[in-house]
């Protein structure tokens, strides 16, 4: 893999926005202006960035209740996503999704999910339109360890087998679904991956803390996919800063974990590490970086602070394209 | 026009349609059939024969046997009418929307609206429903009751060949989700079909016949339970306003309570149990609207708050039966 | 009389019943919580908190952990019942009867009948519901009126903590499948509770508030915008028969057919969308049935036909509202 | 494993009363007085005998649509079930099942079931109540090659391994799911009980078509799961000698088929072989089995036809215990 200066220096934003943009979230969340469930994404960003960043606009993903990373990794525009939280008319969904269910089709962001193990099938049905178009696409689902467990999710890798489309199971195992562990909820005689091959499919493994693993091993399974050997399967180990959803006390974590992950399972150490170990990039470079993501998330804030509130009487529109 | 049945006009319709629109794919357990086995592909078609030589004419990309999982055959039309094409899933048997709900309702039903009004999901499920071939309490249920229910989706129920041809084809080049309803017991019905282009627009009853003296609303098989009803009572001089919905959402509100305006009078038959149902909803919204003009408390004909027996007699029993259709009639016409 | 909240009364009511009654089982998605992780077993408890401490009391083997599988959840439970337990299996939300309906309508509530009345299935499924927390589409409906509408099912929806105490003891010791309703927004709801042995028999509408100029029926989270509706409408003398429904099926007939027999108007109050609903149950059998008393046509006052939008003033817009509740009143009421 | 006179004999009784009882059935349906979907379970005899005759009645089995087998050879009443299949008063279920949802709770059958993966998770209920009781009691459900691509079937298996419970999956493999093939509808990197493994489950497989394969391997698998070890699997290859269901033209066998299966996978002919072959029972024995058989399988129809039919009034009894 050589990614160029460019690449790296968007991968690198991309990342950090998705930080900041949940860093920032979880100070909002405290304000009590943002209403609902909102499940933050810090942790986990070299999954969404090392996968999306191989992925074109065609590229279709399909997303989970813990969204905001991929949906950044994929393209959707940040200040949109910041109003949509702040359930603003401006949102990228006008205020009716919120956090659990942004989508941009537009940039193939097919949807967050708030049903866990809602999207896997949606997955497979881009792919049997991407196979159709002959153009070499993909569909891409978002599972955690707790949706690898749902009926669809297995329903979906099979279908994918039988069908040989260009489907990608993401597994994100950041070892909770919700207050439980992976240990307990996952049945399996060695990973999550091992059951998607027990189905027929080719699966990679990857350190999704560190993006340039997760890159690499996505790039082999892209090219194995977009080849035409249908479905294809990843599981990366990752975790998540926060809690279940803001509000979650955590107390089944263990004593120092967080700050554990947080020393050595950083993505962005991580990243800026080995790019600047190795001259590719340097500490100015990626302050840089720094700075201007610091300086998007917070006009985001403001502007959805400052947007209006969607109008009451449009709350039963667009329920049909039409309705007669 | 062509004399056909229902199924050979949704047969038709399917092929003609897909020849026109190369977005329009097929998904089922048995859509193709024989897939894996000796016979190979389309050795036999599913068990309705409702899609035999699609296979043929449109490949193995767009015509699609799966596995026996409905979520996923469900899901994956509704992540593919995301990805601009125009899936027909097909469900052996309605009451298998208790195995793939969360892709009907929570899915393809809300994405439109969840989205800001940004996209569409243009899928089509095909759901066989019905009793009266004692396929008892798992294969015989007509759930377009909780479907009409869900904002999002279009119920549609054609009773007649040409509206099976209509409203397909009207399924199939409109824009939302639609529920598209077939009774396992009308595929024989045979009738007139119009030739080439045939659109039946959703939410326009259709007029089976005017009588003046009571409204009947019905859908599906007991339409046809209603004309029965109806011929009883015109030996005594009764006339029926007998209404065919063909679809519940939207529904022909208009239709409705223009007859119950004239007539005063309203019976509403519906085959499933009482409780929430499509009954009652009509009922209850011309009570509404048209309080004034009932002369008589609005009729429910439906199935009783049961399951769905097997033997013959009980399913008989249970199933809404042209008499107790007429009795209804008698009902609302002695009230005073 | 303890005074305690609604969520304590539900845990404490799971508390005496699993000691009086050794075959009662708890199963769901963190109802025990840390389990595989470092904080152990009851770390922390499943977001609504309404199981803390029943695994320590009654261990592993009675109060279980389950995987995100609701459909395993709920048939896990039907095949205990169906083997001498008494399962008590939770949705953490409602809307996942989405992925579970089979085992839920298909299984469960039809047992008993598809097998001749020769068993029972007494399982009970607790599911959280309801809007009011901005949760948006997929995790705040109220899908009483699909399960109500299904026969084999009992539906509960406790408005008070001693509703919440009786009517769940009910459910326990009753043989039935029982779908008893928890609204997010009332867990913190405090009232009196009566000590001891409480059953609430299920089909006895608790009546509110008595008033007779109208009647207005209601269950949930509606029960207490009615009163705030009866209390605006009170300044001017109007009074209220309030009636909560506390069960949706069965049904209390009578209740609300002796209160409309008298006011001769009626308001039925309803959290949901407003076609096959609840509200047009109701308002359709008492039209059947008190037709000649009735002064003004029944008014529903539903949600609007459409899911569930995130934004706090949109979900607000949704929701039916006191205020539209107490138009309603004055809407039947200024009928002629 | 050493089966005594007795238990051989009755092991061939009810392999016979299933093989008899389906192709009467079959005859009969042509009669035109049984309706509904009627699926005959002939040619798989050996898989319900095999594994039910080691069961008590405490052990609770589910089954599917193709459940008479399972029913007889769990003990349900063959005429009771004849009735019901003639939709008769005296039935079973008093008329209201049918073919596809006999059960009889007497003997530990919990039901036939209309939809496929149905079961799976209640025989997981039932191993959580047997493992409570804690008399090493089990929690069995059969599959066919087409429901274990559903998600409740997955979902159950899931669970089972999490909660170690003592549930038994038995994967009918007919190769068949109605018109459809194993080979494309199961996504497998092997078999069918491959993917039980792959929950960590572990997993037995037999010919299904023989007696004393399927009953030694399940003896196995029951004494680890009594043992309390957790759940386990067990694959079956077997075949179906009728359609789907009847009327099913079966276009999709190879030519020859039918015969060939009936010629060389009868688990009938070979019990037969073995054990006269084996000197432990003569064909005077099975063929005295063979006449009782028939007798039986003629009066349960004489009855059947006999019977009256469900009174109308009833129709709507039995719903709920209690509806106040
Ligand atoms: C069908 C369904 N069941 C349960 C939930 C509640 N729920 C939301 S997130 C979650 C845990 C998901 O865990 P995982 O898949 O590992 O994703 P993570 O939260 O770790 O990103 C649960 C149980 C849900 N939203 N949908
Ligand atoms: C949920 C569901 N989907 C589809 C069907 C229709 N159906 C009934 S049996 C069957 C095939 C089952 O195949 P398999 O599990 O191999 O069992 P077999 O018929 O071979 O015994 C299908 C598709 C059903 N009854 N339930
Ligand atoms: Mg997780
Ligand atoms: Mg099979």
């Amino acid at each position: 893999m050589q990614l160029n200066r460019d690449e790296l220096l968007g991968a690198y934003r991309r990342m950090k926005t998705i930080r900041e943009f949940e860093e920032r979230l979880h100070e909002e969340i405290k304000t009590g202006e943002i209403g609902g469930f909102t499940h933050l994404y810090a942790g986990q960003e070299a999954v969404a960035v090392g996968i999306c960043d191989q992925l074109t606009v065609d590229d279709k993903i399909v997303s989970t209740h813990r969204g905001h990373g991929h949906c950044i990794a994929k393209g959707c525009d940040v200040k949109g996503m910041m109003k949509e939280i702040y359930g603003r008319a401006g949102g990228l969904c006008k205020g009716r999704a919120g956090s659990m269910h942004i989508a941009d089709l537009e940039v193939g962001m097919l949807g967050a999910n708030g049903i866990v193990g809602g999207g896997a099938p949606q997955a497979v049905g881009a792919a049997i339109a991407a196979r159709i178009d002959g153009k070499g696409r993909v569909g891409v689902t978002f599972s955690g360890d707790g949706a690898c467990n749902q009926g669809t999710t297995f329903e979906a890798m099979n279908l994918a087998v039988v069908t040989k489309v260009p489907a990608i199971f993401v597994f994100e195992n950041n070892h909770y679904s919700e207050h439980t562990g992976d240990a307990y909820a996952v049945g399996t005689s060695k990973d999550i991956a091992s059951r998607a091959e027990g189905f027929g499919m080719k699966a990679w493994r990857a350190n999704g803390c560190d993006f340039f693993e997760t890159y690499a091993a996505f790039t082999e399974l892209l090219e194995y996919v977009r080849a035409g050997n249908g479905p294809a399967a990843i599981e990366l180990d990752t975790e998540r800063y926060y809690g279940h959803f803001e509000g979650d006390p955590q107390r089944y974590r263990g004593k120092g974990e967080l700050d554990r992950i947080r020393a050595e399972r950083d993505c962005l150490k991580a990243f800026r590490a080995r790019v600047t170990g190795a001259a590719l990039l340097t500490d100015a470079d990626l302050d840089a970086v720094d700075a201007e993501v610091l300086a998007l998330i917070e006009e985001a804030v403001a502007e959805a602070r400052a947007d209006e509130q969607p109008d009451p009487a449009t709350v039963a529109d667009d329920v049909y394209v039409e309705y007669y | 026009m062509a004399i056909m049945n229902i199924r050979e006009a949704i047969v038709s319709t399917l092929h003609a349609e897909m020849e026109r629109d190369s977005d329009i794919i097929l998904l089922g357990e048995d859509v193709v059939g024989g897939n894996g086995t000796a016979g190979g592909p389309e050795a036999i078609g599913g068990i309705w024969g409702t899609s035999p030589g699609l296979w043929k004419k449109f490949g193995p990309e767009r015509v699609i046997d799966t596995p026996i999982s409905e979520s996923a055959i469900i899901g994956a039309a509704a992540g593919a009418a995301l990805s601009g094409k125009r899936p027909v899933a097909e469900l052996m048997f309605a009451d298998f929307v208790g195995v793939s709900l969360d892709q009907i309702w929570n899915q393809m039903a809300k994405f439109r609206y969840m989205f800001g009004g940004k996209t569409k999901c243009p899928a089509v499920v095909r759901l066989v429903y019905g009793a009266g071939m004692q396929t008892a309490a798992q294969h015989s249920q007509s759930v377009y009751a909780m479907l009409t229910a869900m904002p999002g989706l279009k119920v549609v129920l054609p009773t007649t060949p040409a509206d099976a041809k209509g409203l397909l084809t009207e399924a199939l080049r409109g824009d939302d989700p639609v529920m598209f309803f077939e009774h396992k017991t009308l595929y024989g019905v045979k009738g007139e079909v119009p030739e080439g282009d045939h659109r039946q627009r959703f939410g326009e009853a259709r007029v089976v016949r005017e009588g003046g003296d009571v409204t009947v609303v019905a859908c599906g098989r007991m339409v046809n339970f209603s004309e029965k009803a109806a011929d009883a009572v015109a030996k005594d001089g009764i006339g029926i306003d007998l209404l065919d919905l063909r679809t519940t959402s939207p529904l022909d509100e208009d239709a409705i309570l223009e007859s119950v305006e004239q007539t005063g009078r309203l019976v509403v038959v519906d085959e499933s149990p009482p409780r929430c149902s499509l009954a009652a909803d009509i009922a209850a919204m011309v009570t509404e609207r048209a309080f004034t003009s009932l002369k008589a408390p609005p009729a429910m004909v439906t199935a009783p708050h049961s399951p769905i027996p097997f033997a013959r007699n009980l399913e008989r029993a249970w199933v809404p039966s042209p008499q107790k259709i007429e009795e209804a009639v008698r009902r609302v016409l002695a009230f005073r």
